[in-house]
């Protein structure tokens, strides 16, 4: 950081707002369109404010009607413009499923690579709140599935206002998840804050004994994780993912040569998750490395239960990664 | 296809005993929903909470309409629709604390009231998702030859999504026993219908399917609940669908987490003078079928047993967490 | 909102030129479709081929009434939608060869022609899938203030999708300058309209959503084109969107793979007898406008433009397997 | 199989409608909907002459509607019948997908167990056929995420006209996945077939040397692959998963301890690929037991293409299985 940089108080919803407000007053390409982001203000109240200062052509309410804004956001990117889709939640998007994998995914290869789709698409995601089994998906990792979009998953106040700016100028769909844990989290940010990029994974605390490997609201628990281990003497590297697709494997690898041992956290379903995916490659490019087998701490397999104990019990906590990372050490 | 509503007035009067039931299921609904909004606030209750408070009319006039063997497919703001249908205040209650005595085992939380003896079958937080199950229960009836209705409530937000159109097709299509309910409430969440609907007016869409379609005023129980009768006479007697529109309004906010941005407190305030509680007890008042101890009696009764509901919610017990991954799959496999 | 639609003989005739031209282009699309079949039955044509023969005066006469400026979103049966729009029959065949030549560079196939310099946005395979993408080319100009024309085709089977309710509404909704295209030929796959809709009628439904629709025979080139002309107008000038059904039959198999078993061979001959090319040209020259020796020229010329086509696809190349991965992501990062 | 058994001959075509067959047959509960099932005779011609043998009451063509005769199918279960949903492709399910995921998956469980759903989804899934991007999807793998619904994938007659059976049975939601470039296949089916485990993998072939693991139409492709590596002297055991949700790990582990090396081979893409978590759960379950690390071969990232080269080149091929097991074995 600059010297003299002047940094401000927001939270992580704020520094969502910010990155909306910079990217409609620095090209009058963008709109933000979706349900309720206009007269409510947002769901999570991340675009409150921005109707009153954007006006309704470039802060759009949407009906419900998932599956034909989505498409419309499409349509609008082949002409020209530079639309933010916002789907609610990630929980509602499966509704739009179809144009995102058919449409925005496809595209650009279906037609010799004549016709690209700048298509900026952003939800809510996550677990943690009592909304129980039908609003409490986490399916970021799934839809990192899909080649032909670009997922990211900002973790931090910087990334949720950097990351956007780099979206809108890719040239291709990007899927941008937001936890919904994460809206009240509190930080600092640069006043001039910028876009940051979306290729990278990033070391969020140097270790030598580990390597945790997560992303989204998961790296707070692995980083509190990390500083009850320190306590014991084992030092653990946390390494946020923040683009789920296309995954850098180059920073986790680098990693694992120096720690050996692996643990992946991912609030996301086990079988089939990122998680999983991770280990897979954990496993081609770096068996060699390993001193005791890659492990896994995901959501359980079940529905997400409203009972806040039954929630919490389903998915991945601070404790269980202490827990695990003791017995992964000590083999 | 579209009927006139007939006005309060030209109802015929409920007796005595039948209007103190409407009346207190309203006064139940609307101090169970009030208790409910002070436990959130004192995080007893946590998640979605979607009040009906202004709705009451349009399940209890509904569901009486209704008999034991008809099935109920209900929204994410169900509170209501569940206890108007029998759903009992304490299994509820216990629910939305998350306790194992709750109506699905503390597992669904206030969008989740399911119930298998009175055919409730949830609470849905899918805008429009429960329109293709109630198909599918009214089909299982037609191909059975039961003579059910399978009553399917949802609001103006839903009528915009793509179910609603294939919904009220293929019920048409193949003339399934669904009773459509829609409550209309001029908003989804903070998006009034005028920015959702091209035209915010159902009687040419619906008739466009061949359904027949009554818009009553929702803030009359006696209205609401005749039209229901009539609906469902038509709905059981083989005929298909049938699309009955009542027009309300949701006094509150859209859920706990909403500024009300988006209309005014006057608005609010005008909806407000057409309560369907107060509305309703003048009448039966005024033409002497139910006296203001009635009414006292009735609001001692109630308070208890929203008291009783909540003192059955706190001691209530937790499920073990060994429990966790129970109800993914069936126990037993036939 | 119906509009009552002009017979051929009602509607101005065209001058000789003019004539030819859409003569040309129905012709060119029934031979180049012929010569498709033949070439699939060869298997130099793979995946799923969905002929246009017996629909070509919808896709003639529309894409007549458009400019170069406007755009279209087509669907898997378009091979006539492009041909009339102007894609080249010859990067339309190296396509269908799987070529690099092709206008897909061979990715696509028949269901994906994309041409960017007639602004042909392909080529759509899920039914009802190119509605959203047709609002939201219709957007960026509303929002950019271009007078232009988004034009969608879609099929009847397609309007029973709950994408067409949510594209009806908010295209109406937000004034979008879309001009739909309905193509009715009565069956979607081999499912009779029927069978498909409760009232296989579209004025009532399309009302309902406040935009204006005209019904034309979609057999009358002439009477497509002058009611195109009419709709792209209204279109253009910022009055929102517009409804077209035309009334067509495809004369052909759904697809190769296709036993035709729900519709009887007596249906399929009675809708040859108004097969839009043999009408067409008989009306032309009976006015004398056409001549014989037009028409034979003209087959001829269509013969060697598609064997000309044939031709360029035969000596078209093969992407190189190494490339498999491009345009999975654009090249470009700006 | 018994003495005296007559093995008729058929494809699997043919075997899946036997299935179908039986099932109308046996149980008045069960009937079949979904697009051009009926007067068509379904779109690969499974279901053809079953209208005119069951008549409209139990064959019932239904309107281009997958997300609500879907999620009607779930409600008929509800009702006590038992619906047979066959939605004409994967390519078409995404339409589908909030049914299958937010109501078929969870009511069981948000209902604390009151109401489980006994429906049966069918649909073909798989490219080879040059459909192109938007009808060439494998996503039973990605089903295979969801908690609340088993997943099945039959590759042989006998599995496609048993597991419906078995299916129809279940309490709960099961999808079938027939991959569509199998009905063409011919064999020899009993014609007292039965129903079979939906349990449980299958050594299709034993080996000593490496472990295939596989599923659908790349079984086929890893038996031809065994043959080719037998001739060079390379024993290779291959496994059908035939179940992909939920997995039966023990099959493969109890083989991985005998040949110590594994190769999964899925048509799915790579990223996020049943391959992937089965490559997890060997390294979780049985790290020390490898010889080399675990492999796999699944579909390029692309969408897949049109020309036939190009899409040949995207999808797994017996010939890359030899190369890479050859270099495994090697290690
Ligand atoms: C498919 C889907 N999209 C969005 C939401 C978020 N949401 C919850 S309630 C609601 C408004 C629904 O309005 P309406 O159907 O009129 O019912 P009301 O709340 O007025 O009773 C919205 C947008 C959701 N639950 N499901
Ligand atoms: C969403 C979806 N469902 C099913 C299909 C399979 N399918 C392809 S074409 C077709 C019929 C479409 O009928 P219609 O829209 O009337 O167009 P037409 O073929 O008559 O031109 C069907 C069912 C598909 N491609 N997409
Ligand atoms: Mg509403
Ligand atoms: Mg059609």
């Amino acid at each position: 950081m600059e010297a003299g940089t002047v940094m401000i108080k927001m939270t992580y919803r704020d520094a969502a707002r910010e990155g909306l407000r910079d990217a409609l007053q620095r090209d009058p390409r963008v709109f933000l369109m979706g349900e309720d982001v206009g007269h409510y203000g947002g769901c999570f109240a991340v675009s409150k404010g921005l109707l009153a200062e954007f006006g309704p052509e470039r802060i759009r309410d949407t009906p419900l009607s998932e599956l034909t804004f989505t498409g419309m956001g499409i349509g609008a990117a082949l002409g020209g413009m530079r639309p933010i889709v916002e789907i609610m939640t990630v929980n509602f998007s499966l509704l739009a499923l179809d144009q995102i994998v058919n449409n925005a995914a496809t595209l650009l290869h279906m037609s010799g690579g004549q016709f690209n789709v700048p298509l900026v698409i952003r939800m809510a995601t996550g677990a943690g709140k009592q909304l129980a089994a039908q609003h409490a998906h986490s399916f970021e990792g799934w839809y990192a599935h899909i080649p032909g979009i670009r997922v990211v998953a900002p973790a931090t106040l910087e990334d949720v206002r950097g990351m956007l700016w780099t979206a809108l100028e890719d040239p291709d769909p990007v899927l941008i998840f937001e936890n919904n844990t994460l809206y009240t989290m509190e930080g600092e940010l640069p006043a001039d804050a910028g876009p940051v990029d979306i290729d990278r994974a990033k070391v969020r605390r140097e270790g030598k004994d580990v390597t945790i490997i997560t992303y989204g609201a998961s790296l707070f628990k692995a980083l509190e994780a990390a500083e009850t281990l320190a306590a014991g003497g084992i030092e653990a590297e946390v390494i946020d993912l923040r683009t789920l697709r296309p995954l850098d494997d180059a920073t986790y690898l680098a990693s694992i040569a120096r720690t050996h041992r692996a643990l992946i956290v991912d609030e996301g379903w086990r079988s089939g998750s990122l998680a999983a995916e991770v280990s897979a490659r954990i496993m081609e490019q770096a068996f060699y490395e390993l001193d005791a087998p890659v492990e896994r701490i995901c959501t359980v397999e079940v529905p997400i239960p409203y009972a806040r104990h039954l929630e919490q019990a389903a998915i991945p906590q601070a404790e269980k990664i202490v827990e695990v990372v003791k017995r992964m050490v000590n083999v | 296809m579209k009927k006139k509503s007939t006005p309060q007035s030209a109802v015929p009067l409920p007796d005595h005993d039948h209007a103190r039931h409407l009346l207190r299921q309203m006064i139940l609904i609307r101090r169970f929903e009030a208790k409910s909004a002070e436990l959130y606030s004192a995080t007893k209750i946590r998640g979605f909470l979607h009040l009906y408070d202004g709705e009451e009319a349009v399940a209890v006039g509904v569901m009486d309409a209704l008999t034991p063997e008809d099935a109920v497919v209900a929204t994410y703001r169900e509170h209501g629709q569940a206890l108007a249908r029998g759903v009992s205040a304490r299994s509820i209650m216990a629910e939305m604390y998350g306790k194992l005595e709750g109506c699905s085992r503390g597992r669904g939380g206030s969008m989740h009231l399911f119930d298998a003896a009175t055919r409730f079958y949830g609470g849905n937080a899918i805008v429009g998702g429960g329109l293709p199950l109630s198909l599918g229960l009214a089909l299982a009836d037609r191909m059975e030859g039961r003579k059910r209705v399978t009553c399917a409530f949802f609001g103006d937000g839903a009528s915009v999504e793509g179910v609603f159109h294939e919904s009220l097709n293929l019920a048409s299509l193949w003339k399934l026993p669904v009773l459509f309910i829609l409550e209309n409430n001029l908003y989804a969440m903070g998006t009034a219908i005028c920015y959702a609907q091209a035209v915010p007016e159902f009687s040419h869409r619906v008739a466009s399917y061949g359904i027949p379609l009554e818009a009553v005023d929702g803030m009359d129980v006696l209205a609401v609940r005749e039209a229901a009768l009539r609906a469902a006479a038509y709905v059981r007697e083989g005929n298909g669908p049938f699309f009955l529109e009542c027009r309300t309004y949701r006094f509150r906010a859209h859920s706990m987490f909403d500024a009300e941005l988006y209309r005014t407190k006057e608005e609010v305030e005008e909806w407000r003078k057409r309560d369907p509680i107060p509305a309703f007890f003048a009448l039966c008042r005024e033409k002497g079928i139910l006296s203001d101890a009635d009414r006292e009696e009735l609001e001692r009764e109630v308070n208890a047993a929203v008291e009783d509901a909540v003192a059955f919610a706190e001691a209530g017990t937790w499920e073990p967490v060994e429990e966790l991954t129970r109800f993914v799959y069936s126990e037993r496999r036939t």
